[in-house]
């Protein structure tokens, strides 16, 4: 076994103990030891993606002396060390970009404390991508629930107090429904490692004893999960918190985190349950449907919002309902389209978020559209990569935007009975998200009121880099995508596969 | 707190109108960011009619949902239940090969007699590793809540502890060395029978807590501060972090530990289960007072 | 079906629990209780771990004098899980006692709604 | 060749911002509209050719090709938006930051030449939202409450159209052999066996949501709003050649992807040809109906374009020669009819038409070119519209459908009848004002740069149809050819 094997294991512990370490220095060397961890992270990713590339099959990771079903394990799978890679990737870019953001947002002492939630956020992360194991992911998912709580309550107002709570109640019932699927899921396979539960899983299906009990675990798991990640009935925490937490932490909150959860109910599914059983138990539909509900609610949200982050958080709401609808359509196109809008979504929400917050220092700290009227012309570059980006959410094409939506429209082309409401569903959520995002567009560049000056140059030039690198993401993966889809469709072929 | 009060404030909880600045510790003058004070500002009268219109309706028609919906789920569950092996039944799933190797074969692969510490530290140490940093990110994240940057606390709050009944007092003097050893044999004993880090932690920050509660925190203050809570943690994490990613690595890769097994039964065995449980155990004892301190007067 | 219910009244208790630490959340608008419904899902679902776990006249999986016959003991991964559920709920239970203390002190109500409204007259008084 | 006219002008408007002075800008702008229009002229002589800039996935490309109706529209846009251009110089010479203005013009001269151009449906679409995208800062200029309204309410019109369109396209990528545009179409007969149903729906949401653009019937709503607050120039390129890009994407969609056969005779026809007529009356009927001037010729290209299509919709070669030789004559007449609309505002204020008494006197170059104009667009022979007409006439009588056969050549009939009653007056009251009637000083109608752009248009709109053999000889292949 190559050494590049044993990075992610690296990496996961690095993460852990950076964010142990974080909390004794100072918020200036936590800062840029929690970015160089993210970069060191995204960089051992793409090693191991190389890796297993050529190796051309996944590979299982012993955590431990003990193989599958006795001791953890993780696995390094194409769409994993991918995903990772993304996430690392974003993550860093996330920081990069927010940095005047949080400088003003966080008390001076408790900075560090900052940058050891995102560490630990950064290693959650990487084990809800790695691992092999239900349980630990259950244990990770908790890890990554208080972290986002700690960094959206960090700037204490009492609305973002208020919103952490109402967030960690959401996700509490959520983790709660997980643990208890788990748990009926272990009484009656008496496995947690995923390849041993999908063996057990295939087996109950087939024999077809404790039907019930393994259909209410898959339900409850996925529910769980869903919750945790803002599924249409569920999305009513989103507006608040990210409406009033750092742009930084809406920004990792709702490109990085809820899509962790999104992979791993993937990888739950794929190579926990196996694609013929939970296809087979029909909880797709609900999800499908829901995913529907949730992008037309989402938009209508957005469109009746007057405070541009609460706009991107239900816009947010809207694309989590995009990724369900993938996932519900079918299990090849339905979930490559839908893993490309996770990477659409994480490329694009995190620079809408940055770059409003930008919008809204030069128009004086207000999130009001008609305080940021004409704010366009005062940071040239915030608008410009806010366009970009509420273009890409649009679908316009060249952008990835436009490239999900045709996946995911191929994708119920295939699906018989959900072919049309599909269609429709793409539609109407794309004809309302065009209605809020250039309303916003148009009030961005609409000369108004006397802006205060933009930001000093250097403060641009930390957002500037991530934003340019962001816009220039979303562009080239839109204008030239098939290697990208090419990836992940080699990848899912893996992704069930027991390595 | 006295009974009459303990009532006053239970029944107050819907009202919440009952000053909880006594029933819990009095921290008013706990600085707050963005300058919102203890007397704020704002009563409920002002609020505009159609919110709380909004409101009520709300609240008349949620309460039946809820209901409705937990039924769905009772119903839903006992189902499940039903189809679920029998309590207690030795031919359930549950009990298939993975046990069998874990009490077959634990005791000369991990050293530990205890088959669950050898379970939760050796064969499925990753999960022990996430749950350590589970209750690391709870206490940064009370921190970033309640830790008071101008390391004041409050002095007549102190005082009032000092003021505790001497009966307390008296027996704290006799509990805590005992309720302290025993929670050090329990973390000692951890591979051996019951126990392990985290219960024997417990067991000690319930004793430091005990001591706090008599004493006060000054005597406290000297050895356990925040600086010095603040290196214990980072130290013991780091080192179990370390320790299992080498035993990581070796297992993933094959290769031979240094920590081997030992002799089951002994006290210095069972490899790396016994200072792994200390390190935990002092993370956890550390982590229970500070949450009690930080509480209490929102510094350690 | 009551019979088998019976057999394993355990695990019924322990998702009636399930739900009603559910109901609970869902139904108070008092942040404590609240909390208090967290933690009684969150034994609740440890309970029914445990239970799962038991085996009938079967003692705890500690060996006693070398004797590892798995007739002998009961099944010791849940025990393990279990350790790990009640760790976590005990980090939650913190934060959010952490959070209520937070709330309490600046609106002196524990009333969710009532927070709300307070937090939006902040809002519009800023 | 078609890379650089699709490049220049955008690369020009981008260029603009940095040029300082306002007559280096003016002499950008005026170098790059007549390179186009000479590199159109040229264009027009080459033979077909096509070529692939890139490609998204294995099946979305991004290609271009030059073929006998992008020729038509590509024409269209050089020579209309150079004279515009000229026009457009001194209408907004009062303005400060009219620069702006001329880099969203040129940008949308670029992605018209795109769609132009384009080669495949998807290379079509993505042009089309550019062009949407590009024109509604046009339509913003102003920066009025009315303009914003009237801009939100094109994007909303359009993209909701187009987005109709996308699920149309989204299908047809299943049932076609490749989205590549083939005259005559290119269904694949045993995909689509079976599910003609499905498939004539679909097509009939593409043209509806296509039509949007064309100011169809049911989302003809943004014309009326967005022509009279968006400055002269730019409304009268909106609804003399941007509007046909609507009309070239249903072409496209019907005549090179779908085929004309596979809608002969089919509900579809029926319906959208009732849409086109229904149009084409209530265009005419509103214009009539209304007084503010910029508003009633919104109406009145709601109701010619609607011309076109009925044309379209009759899928037989006389009437789509007569849609075709319309979508030429109209672009010239309706442009030259908004550039005196703007005249009339720019040097009276005016925007009412019973203000416009004794514009005669006052201007009469002006009215002179609006009246010719409206001759041609009543269709009074030898004028243009009457050539086109009168083969949309023929087309209609031989196309062998029961009903329209025979109703839509009185419709168009009428609607001709109800245009000389919403043009004429104009002229008359113009010319001879009443006694009593105040007749306003004489001015000097914006100077040449005003009066020639219009004068050429006015003239344009009488040759061609004065010569209108050759065009019929060749709009007639090309017709043809569709089938």
């Amino acid at each position: 076994m190559s050494f590049i094997a044993n990075l992610p294991l690296f990496c996961i512990v690095a993460s852990l103990v950076c964010s142990v370490i974080s909390s004794v220095l100072n918020g200036k060397l936590a800062r840029w030891l929690s970015m160089a961890l993210s970069l060191a992270v995204a960089v051992c990713s793409l090693l191991v993606l190389g890796m297993v590339w050529q190796n051309g099959e996944p590979l299982t990771y012993l955590m431990g002396h003990f193989p599958h079903p006795w001791g953890n394990e993780i696995r390094l799978g194409i769409l994993e060390s991918f995903f990772s890679f993304v996430f690392a990737a974003v993550m860093f870019l996330c920081m990069q970009g927010a940095k005047i953001a949080l400088t003003q947002d966080l008390e001076a002492g408790k900075r560090q404390f900052y940058f050891v939630m995102t560490d630990l956020i950064q290693a959650a992360l990487l084990v809800l991508a790695y691992t092999n194991d239900i349980f630990t992911g259950y244990v990770f998912i908790e890890i990554c629930t208080l972290a986002s709580c700690g960094i959206l309550m960090i700037r204490q107002t009492g609305r973002a107090i208020l919103a952490s709570v109402r967030y960690m109640i959401f996700s509490l019932i959520g983790s709660g429904l997980f643990l208890l699927g788990v748990t009926i899921l272990y009484g009656i396979t008496g496995h947690l490692l995923l390849p041993s539960l999908h063996e057990a899983a295939a087996e109950l299906w087939h024999t077809g004893d404790y039907r019930i009990p393994l259909t209410s675990s898959i339900c409850l798991i996925t529910v769980g999960l869903a919750i945790k990640s803002g599924l249409f009935p569920f999305h009513y925490w989103m507006p608040d918190t990210y409406g009033c937490a750092t742009p930084c932490s809406s920004a990792i909150l709702s490109g990085l985190v809820s899509k962790g959860y999104i992979f791993f109910l993937l990888k739950v599914i794929f190579s926990g349950f196996g694609t013929e059983v939970f296809y087979g138990s029909g909880v797709q539909n609900v999800l499908f449907v829901f995913g529907i509900c949730g992008m037309i609610f989402g938009s209508i949200g957005a469109i009746q919002e007057n405070d541009i982050f609460r706009m991107l958080a239900n816009s947010s709401a809207a694309q989590i309902g995009y990724v369900y609808l993938g996932i519900g359509i079918s299990p090849e196109a339905g979930v490559i389209g839908a893993l490309f809008h996770i990477l659409t979504h994480a490329v694009t929400k995190p620079v809408l978020f940055l770059s409003a917050s930008r919008l809204s220092d030069t128009a004086g700290g207000s999130k009001r559209f008609k305080d940021l009227q004409g704010s366009g012309y005062a940071f040239p570059l915030a608008g410009f990569a806010f366009s970009l980006g509420a273009l890409s959410m649009i679908g316009i094409p060249m952008t990835m935007g436009f490239m999900s939506k045709y996946l995911l429209a191929v994708a119920g082309l295939e699906a018989t009975f959900k072919a049309v409401p599909t269609l429709l569903a793409l539609a109407l959520s794309t004809i309302l998200n065009t209605f809020y995002f250039a309303r916003t567009i148009i009030r961005l560049y609409t000369p108004g009121t006397p802006l205060s000056s933009a930001a000093p140059w250097r403060a641009q030039a930390s957002f500037g880099l991530s934003a340019i690198c962001f816009s220039l993401l979303n562009l080239g993966a839109g204008i030239s995508a098939s290697p990208l889809i090419a990836l992940l469709r080699h990848g899912l072929e893996f992704f069930g596969k027991v390595g | 707190m006295k009974k009459s009060e303990f009532r006053k404030w239970l029944k107050s909880w819907d009202a919440g109108e009952f000053d909880f600045t006594e029933a819990l510790s009095d921290r008013a003058s706990l600085p707050q960011p963005d300058g919102g004070s203890k007397d704020h500002p704002w009563k409920l009268e002002p609020i505009n009619r159609l919110e709380q219109g909004e409101i009520k309706s709300f609240r008349k028609s949620y309460p039946f949902f809820a209901v409705v919906l937990c039924c769905i789920m009772i119903g839903f569950l006992l189902l499940t239940v039903e189809h679920l092996p029998t309590f207690g039944a030795p031919d359930a799933p549950a009990h298939n090969e993975v046990m069998e190797r874990y009490v077959e074969k634990g005791m000369e692969e991990t050293g530990a007699v205890n088959v669950v510490a050898g379970v939760i530290l050796d064969y499925r140490a990753f999960d022990t590793l996430g749950e350590s940093h589970v209750l690391y990110t709870a206490a940064t994240a009370v921190f970033i809540l309640l830790l008071s940057l101008k390391g004041g606390g409050e002095p007549e709050r102190e005082r009032k502890i000092m003021q505790s009944d001497p009966l307390l007092k008296s027996t704290a003097r006799i509990i805590v060395p005992l309720v302290i050893v025993y929670g050090i044999y329990v973390i000692f004993n951890g591979h051996l029978g019951p126990g392990g880090g985290f219960s024997g932690g417990a067991v000690i920050g319930g004793g430091l807590i005990l001591y706090a509660i008599a004493f006060g925190f000054e005597p406290l203050d000297k050895i356990l501060n925040l600086k010095v809570y603040r290196m214990i943690v980072l130290c013991a994490l780091c080192f179990y972090s370390l320790a299992k990613c080498y035993s990581f690595f070796c297992g993933a890769n094959h290769l031979e530990t240094i920590f081997s097994p030992g002799k089951a039964g002994m006290i210095f065995s069972a490899g790396l289960i016994l200072p792994l449980n200390i390190a935990v155990g002092i993370v956890v004892a550390c982590t229970m007072y500070g949450f009690y301190s930080i509480f209490q007067r929102g510094r350690i | 079906m009551l019979q088998t219910l019976w057999d394993s009244r355990v695990n019924c208790i322990a998702v009636i629990l399930f739900a009603v630490g559910f109901a609970t959340l869902l139904l108070h608008r008092n942040l404590f209780k609240k909390i208090l419904g967290l933690n009684i899902m969150d034994t609740a679902s440890c309970l029914l771990l445990t239970s799962l776990g038991y085996i009938e006249g079967r003692t705890a999986p500690i060996i006693v004098d070398g004797v590892t016959d798995v007739q002998r003991y009961g099944n010791p991964l849940p025990a393990g899980l279990v350790l790990t559920g009640i760790v976590v709920s005990v980090s939650v239970t913190a934060v959010m006692l952490a959070l209520t203390v937070r709330l309490y002190e600046r609106y002196h109500t524990l009333d969710l709604d009532e927070i709300y409204m307070l937090a939006r007259q902040e809002e519009g008084e800023k | 060749m078609m890379l650089t006219m699709i490049l220049l002008p955008a690369l020009a408007a981008l260029a603009l911002p940095f040029l300082k002075r306002r007559r280096d800008k003016h002499r950008c702008v005026m170098l790059a509209l007549a390179l186009e229009a000479v590199l159109a002229a040229n264009a027009l002589l080459l033979p077909e050719r096509e070529m692939v800039l890139f490609s998204m996935t294995e099946s979305l490309t991004i290609a271009l090709r030059l073929d006998g109706i992008s020729k038509l529209f590509m024409a269209i846009g050089a020579f209309g938006f150079l004279l515009t251009g000229i026009y457009a110089f001194r209408y907004l010479e009062g303005e400060e930051k009219d620069d702006r203005f001329f880099v969203f013009f040129l940008l949308s001269q670029a992605a018209l030449m795109g769609m132009d151009f384009s080669r495949n449906l998807i290379t079509m679409y993505l042009f089309f939202e550019m062009i949407t995208l590009l024109s509604m800062p046009l339509v913003l200029y102003d920066r009025t409450e009315q303009a914003v309204r009237g801009a939100l309410k094109y994007l909303f019109y359009s993209i909701a159209g187009a987005f109709l369109a996308l699920g149309c396209i989204f299908f047809l990528s299943k049932f076609c052999v490749s989205l590549e545009f083939v005259p005559g179409g290119n269904l694949d007969s045993e995909k689509t066996a079976g599910q003609e149903t499905l498939l004539q729906i679909l097509v009939f949401l593409g043209v509806v949501g296509f039509g949007a653009k064309a100011g169809m019937y049911p989302l003809h709503g943004w014309l009326p709003t967005a022509h009279p607050v968006a400055p002269a120039p730019a409304s009268a390129v909106l609804s003399g050649i941007i509007a046909k890009a609507g009309v070239l994407a249903i072409i496209r969609l019907i005549f090179f992807c779908v085929g004309a056969d596979f809608l002969r005779g089919t509900w579809v026809q029926q319906a959208l040809l009732g849409l086109a007529l229904l149009t084409v009356f209530m265009g005419s009927m509103m214009a009539y109906r209304e007084k503010v001037f910029k508003k009633r010729l919104a109406y009145s290209s709601v109701s010619q374009i609607s011309y076109i299509l009925v044309g379209l919709f009759f899928l037989t070669p006389e009437s789509v020669l007569g849609g075709l030789l319309h979508v030429l004559f109209h672009a010239a007449i309706k442009v030259c009819l908004f550039l005196v609309a703007g005249s009339f505002i720019h040097n009276t204020g005016k925007h009412n038409v019973d203000e416009f008494v004794g514009f005669g006197k006052s201007m009469p170059k002006t009215l002179w070119g609006f009246t010719l104009a409206s001759l041609a667009l009543i269709g009074i022979p030898p004028a243009s519209g009457f050539v086109s007409k009168w083969y949309l006439a023929l087309g209609a009588l031989d196309s062998g459908l029961s009903i329209y056969s025979w109703l839509a050549p009185v419709v168009l009939l009428i609607s001709a009848l109800l245009t000389a009653g919403y043009l004429l007056p104009i002229t008359v009251s113009g010319f001879f004002p009443g006694k009593d009637a105040a007749v306003p000083a004489k001015n000097d109608e914006g100077g040449w740069s005003m009066v020639a752009p219009i004068w050429i248009l006015a003239g344009l709109s009488l040759l061609l149809g004065l010569c209108a053999g050759s065009l019929v000889g060749v709009l007639g292949s090309l017709a043809a050819s569709l089938f």
